[in-house]
């Protein structure tokens, strides 16, 4: 498959800019966090994506998806990287409609994923038990209650957890790990949202006995969990991969306006070599999220190894653009009127999300077995 | 006890012996405190606030010693003490903690100045006023639109006889919606080369016409402001040195400036990165178990410790008669690249956690909040990329054209 | 096999067979080993030198077949095969390592610079001669005092009527002292500015007055030369476009020999470096035993892997029709400093036996040798610096002055 | 102690650049690789040194020698890392003389060190067996014949085995590790000189059987050659100042002078910001390495520490300014007419003498208990 969208795939990214850019800009997510806004996304947005299709793109058509591919999801995510837009994007289609896809059973799949089309069901993984991202390291159990089970640990960093309907949960029981399904409701459930650097949606959540059912089958709980993180690390790249994009774009624009000494900034070498050097590495961003995305489309076990390289490379991509930005806005952008710190911080957030650059560096030594 | 010989004590001695002995007199226990921000130290002003009884004791017994300054003249309110004595002061207030009894701009930055550019009469009234702790100062240099070509100021004074008719705005002015008075560049001939036309002012920040807003930064809360002047009458007294010879006295400045930010380093936190390091990841087979972090630590401790030999290297060599010349450039640009690459390791030590911006875990935040704060260290006070400038033509001697 | 379908072969999958089979019957298994170094290479010229039999049959071989520029006309000595043809007849003898017959840089060099730009006498003269392998040609383009401001070059070249006479000297022209020819730029007009005075000469080098001294690197001995031009007379005809207007030749071909330099990359070695690591250092609690170097092969690792996903997007992207202008400044910069970054990795992993430089155990030094060799990478061909004043201007647009 | 040099200090540096520019500039050691000499160093240069009492500055006055300590030493050995000389002054002075002090027996002392200190006895190292700097991870071994010992073992990178009239040997027997003599001439020593790329002198030396005597006490190897090594460390960290500085002065210069597009190169922003950040790190090497140095003198415990800071940052410093002082040059630094290249060779083997930087970084976080 060639490096390259196909038309499909570029028309959709194109509509995507348009209407992000008109209905989601940075300032909506100023806003959100300004009025501190109890559910930190806006369900307009929302309804409207799902409208889109942008919750159906990776649902077959069998369960009233698109069919669309993660490389076409992967578009949207570069789009609502480059606006910030805080949304279930990435808790509910990029994590919830994998696991399900990848765990659950037929009767699961016919019952959820129609939801998640219509944007009626918001889903959360709660797999996170420490603050450094150890996702097989599970210390949450269950229980069996016969039809039923019950779940017990506490779970962080739960993305969008204060506003889901459903999480799906890593537990262990006798050795075996599976995931399980609990009701935002039911009964042993308790949320704290903690307000993230990045205004973006994330909570604690403790399971205390909490009523729950099996996704799919019993013990395959490490199996789906690494396949669905892998997707998710790659969908996260491409997200990364639009603030990168943005926060470089409007850095060159800024050095062509901003005036020192009599001149605009962008003819100062050492700025120009920094901004060139910045261009390599964004185009190889660039090619490892395509590679990545296509990779998972095309069923290639080469996933995980791509997972690792992008949400690395992009991880330690926009580390350097974000604070390269900040450096060369100067005073200005330290100020919390002008937008570019708002990718400072979401960079910080997505390069602790699902694996820090170190993370993936140890974990792509040891899949060469080094 | 470090005076080991049989003989008498010199004078130096005995000045040690009384000084350490009236600390641990006088010093309250609460202000032997580390100092955690600027809350936490007293300002002065028109119109003082204490936050705290132990404090204000503190403040008045050093106060009464001329002790706020201690190494100014006498005449001015300081402590007259000499070079040598000065450091034993600081010596002894340092092994007991004591925290420095009076904040102010007005001393560590437009007392050097006053001190070298005033006139007898604006040195009588202002550092009298400043040692007393009476007037709150800050600084009015950047402008928008500035930024590192600070010569570039659009803020102008225009003669009007028996006064100056100020307009204009300063932007990163600290405390300025605090501060009683304000030191400030403005320019005095419009038609001059952008550096003759520059002039030191004094200014009542109580002046009409004078208002300010602050500036939230990235972090949070700052006390950063923006500071605007419209019309307003500054009486001619006010000038300090030649009307358009300010750039002097601010070049004078600046020196000062970047040597304060350059040493502080990093205040906060005492706490070695790899001890952060360990609480936050743990050892593993005897090593930190994230190895590719411990070599980044291991790195950053090491350039660190590195530094700071090169800082009092340098300290030795001033004391051997060498100048530090254009070598402050290098300490600003180094101690801040360190401090923001520090941030940068315990963002990543911390992982998740680290991203709360709110709540009492994370202390509202501190740590995030912190991190984005140590972005402006590259940026105040001259960029690294002015600070690279300085060292490449004044240091390298590398051609400008 | 690649077809599958019942239906009949196409024409490029019969030309596939029919190449495959051929290769496999001619082309002795000596010449499908991989290249190590220039001297395995058959450079052509008036006095050919072979290293062995199977060398010269190899070449003669795909002379006959046209096959030397397979994708180079009919009617100038080249195959005249199509776009698709010549990918597969490269992928057939990518896939049994068959060596290229016949390297020149008449071939990769001029004679793209002569289809564009010459005359149709210069075309059938000189493009036969280059497809028959009967000349060596170099290049005369650097200057020393030019460096990477390749225009400033100084090399005259006045007319005398029917001819130039050249005076002048080039530096880093490969193979001077074995060459022919040489395609040269030198200056007709010294009153113009510089990129307008000058002009693409062929140069005989069995002229009078011309001479080579070869130049020793750190690395060792080179094929490069010095080339000294002593009042030579070159006929007129051997001018290359039009007079003067030769930098849009030069330019042309930098663009070339840029992409050469960036998609070569590492041609010397193919083992992956964390197996080079794994044989140098080892393992220990199954991972590399120096876990900070093992942190360094990973980045490195990663960065390559990248790197070469971005040329085959690259390579998608310019099949789907967008054209690869400046981007080849990037390749450029980006694999010659990846190249540097591995060799600097090398020679860590191989500790003091990375630093014999004579004799067998260390194959004389092939490593250090190399290492050395490896920083020319970022200076020949145009810099690094010159690659990011490249991009920063032509890509991203940002301001000269 | 002030980090300043004493007057006394500044003159002996001061007298011995003089000297080596005069006697052993750059084009000396090219002579001797270009005339593939068979010593590797000038025996009359070296009989000069120890004539100026280069040779007898760490040895007591009362084996004959000058008593004025390390950080005197390190002055002559910056200045010989400026000119690149090659000379028994690691070899001999900084390793064998404070082994011998180390290490040895009151009649060695006595017997040995007046000898190095007239210029007449050459010592070398026999340490290293790997590749790898391991100095602790010894396969050589001894046995005992009564007075004698006799030593087996293949050592590498023996900094002027070829020359030196004695080896100090590191070897085990039953579990201790000791420090043995033995002569160069001895039956069983097999000397096997290798060009190193730096131009000076290394060898791989076999010992057979070879007789042997101790030196000093039995068991005491290892405290006295880790002791020893963390000297040498220090040392050799103050040859690279001074070959730091050197090439970093020659590329200043070289940015001054050189001319593109019509002006000098060092104009350019680009190159001047790198320039700025070399020497901010050379103001940094200075510190380290005169802290280290005093710290031999006054028998401090923090030396092994120093020696790792010390021997860590100028391998990284120097790496730094001589892969940069070769791009800076350009095409005119890769030919071997320009002597800066030798830099970059010299460089490259002072990274892996006495540990690089990983080992030292690696060791410094040990030391600090992580």
């Amino acid at each position: 498959m060639a490096l390259v969208l196909t038309e499909e795939q570029s028309m959709l990214k194109s509509s995507a800019r348009e209407y992000l850019k008109e209905n989601a800009p940075v300032a909506a997510l100023r806003k959100l966090r300004d009025d501190k806004d109890e559910k930190g996304y806006d369900p307009t947005v929302w309804k409207a994506m799902a409208e889109m299709g942008w919750a159906s793109l990776t649902i077959p058509e069998s369960y009233g998806g698109l069919d669309f591919g993660y490389t076409g999801l992967g578009q949207i995510l570069e789009e609502t990287g480059r606006t910030l837009t805080a949304s279930p994007l990435v808790s509910t289609v990029l994590l919830g409609t994998t696991l399900i896809k990848q765990g659950g059973t037929e009767a699961q799949k016919a019952a959820l994923l129609p939801e998640i089309a219509e944007g009626n069901l918001l889903i959360a993984l709660a797999a996170e038990e420490t603050s450094a991202h150890k996702p097989t390291k599970i210390a949450a159990t269950y229980t069996s209650l016969g039809k039923t089970h019950a779940v017990s640990g506490k779970k962080v960093f739960v993305l969008d957890g204060h506003v889901a309907d459903k999480f799906i949960v890593s537990a262990t029981r006798d050795g075996k790990t599976s995931l399980l399904i609990v009701n935002a409701d039911a009964k042993g459930v308790s949320v704290e949202r903690t307000i993230m650097m990045d205004s973006r949606n994330a909570a604690n959540v403790t399971f205390d006995n909490a009523e729950a059912i099996l996704l799919g089958e019993e013990g395959n709980g490490i199996a789906v969990l690494e396949a669905t993180l892998d997707i998710a690390r790659i969908g996260l790249a491409a997200e990364m991969l639009g603030t990168t994009c943005e926060a470089f774009d409007r850095t060159i624009a800024y050095l062509k306006e901003r005036q020192q000494f009599g001149v605009p900034i962008g003819v100062f070498q050492g700025l120009q070599h920094r901004a060139a050097h910045m261009y390599c590495e964004i185009e190889n961003c660039k090619s490892v999220v395509i590679a990545a995305l296509q990779a998972i489309d095309k069923g290639s076990k080469k996933v995980p190894m791509l997972a690792s390289l992008a949400k690395a490379k992009l991880g330690k991509t926009l580390q350097l653009v974000s604070n390269e930005a900040i450096q060369m806005f100067g005073g200005i952008g330290m100020t919390d009127d002008e937008e570019i710190g708002f990718f400072l911080k979401r960079a910080r957030v997505a390069q602790q999300t699902f694996g820090d650059y170190n993370y993936h560096l140890d974990r792509y030594a040891k899949m060469n077995n080094y | 006890m470090e005076v080991a010989t049989s003989a008498a004590p010199t004078a130096l001695e005995t000045f040690r012996m009384e000084t350490r002995a009236w600390l641990e007199a006088n010093c309250p226990e609460s202000q032997r405190q580390s100092v955690k921000s600027y809350t936490d130290m007293y300002w002065g002003g028109k119109n003082p606030v204490f936050n705290s009884d132990d404090q204000k004791v503190w403040f008045e017994r050093m106060l009464e010693k001329n002790w706020t300054v201690p190494h100014w003249p006498k005449e001015y309110g300081g402590g007259g003490l000499s070079k040598e004595e000065n450091k034993v002061l600081k010596e002894e207030m340092g092994r007991l903690g004591c925290r420095p009894p009076l904040y102010n701009f007005g001393i560590s930055m437009l007392g050097p100045a006053l001190l070298k550019f005033a006139n007898d009469g604006q040195k009588d009234h202002f550092l009298n006023l400043i040692t007393a702790g009476k007037l709150w100062w800050c600084q009015g240099y950047s402008e928008p639109g500035a930024g590192s070509d600070l010569a570039n100021l659009q803020t102008s004074a225009e003669d009007k006889g028996d006064h100056y008719l100020v307009n204009g705005q300063k932007v990163w002015t600290s405390f300025a919606d605090k501060s009683d008075w304000i030191f400030c560049l403005v320019r005095t001939d419009p038609e001059a080369p952008k550096h003759s036309g520059i002039s030191f002012l004094l200014i009542d920040m109580s002046s009409e016409g004078v208002s300010t807003r602050p500036i939230k930064l990235l972090s949070g809360n700052s006390p950063f402001c923006e500071t605007f002047f419209d019309n307003v009458k500054v009486p001619k007294e006010n000038l300090v040195g030649k009307e358009n010879a300010g750039w002097t006295i601010a070049k004078y400045l600046l020196t000062h400036e970047r040597e304060m930010i350059g040493g502080v380093g990093d205040t906060e936190q005492k706490t070695p990165l790899h001890k952060f390091a360990l609480d936050h990841v743990g050892l593993e087979n005897d090593i930190l178990a994230d190895t590719i972090l411990r070599g980044d630590v291991a790195k950053w401790e090491m350039d660190d410790a590195i530094f700071k030999m090169t800082i009092s290297r340098t300290m030795d060599e001033v004391k051997a008669g060498q100048s530090l010349g254009a070598s402050s450039s290098f300490f600003k640009y180094y101690a801040t690249e360190l401090n923001k690459q520090k941030l940068e390791l315990q963002m990543s030590l911390a992982g998740t956690a680290g991203n709360q911006w709110e709540g009492e875990a994370s202390d509202e935040g501190r740590l995030p909040r912190y991190f984005c704060r140590t972005k402006a260290n590259s940026i105040e006070g001259g960029t690294s990329e002015v600070q690279l400038n300085i060292i490449s033509k004044r240091i390298l001697g590398l051609p400008s054209k």
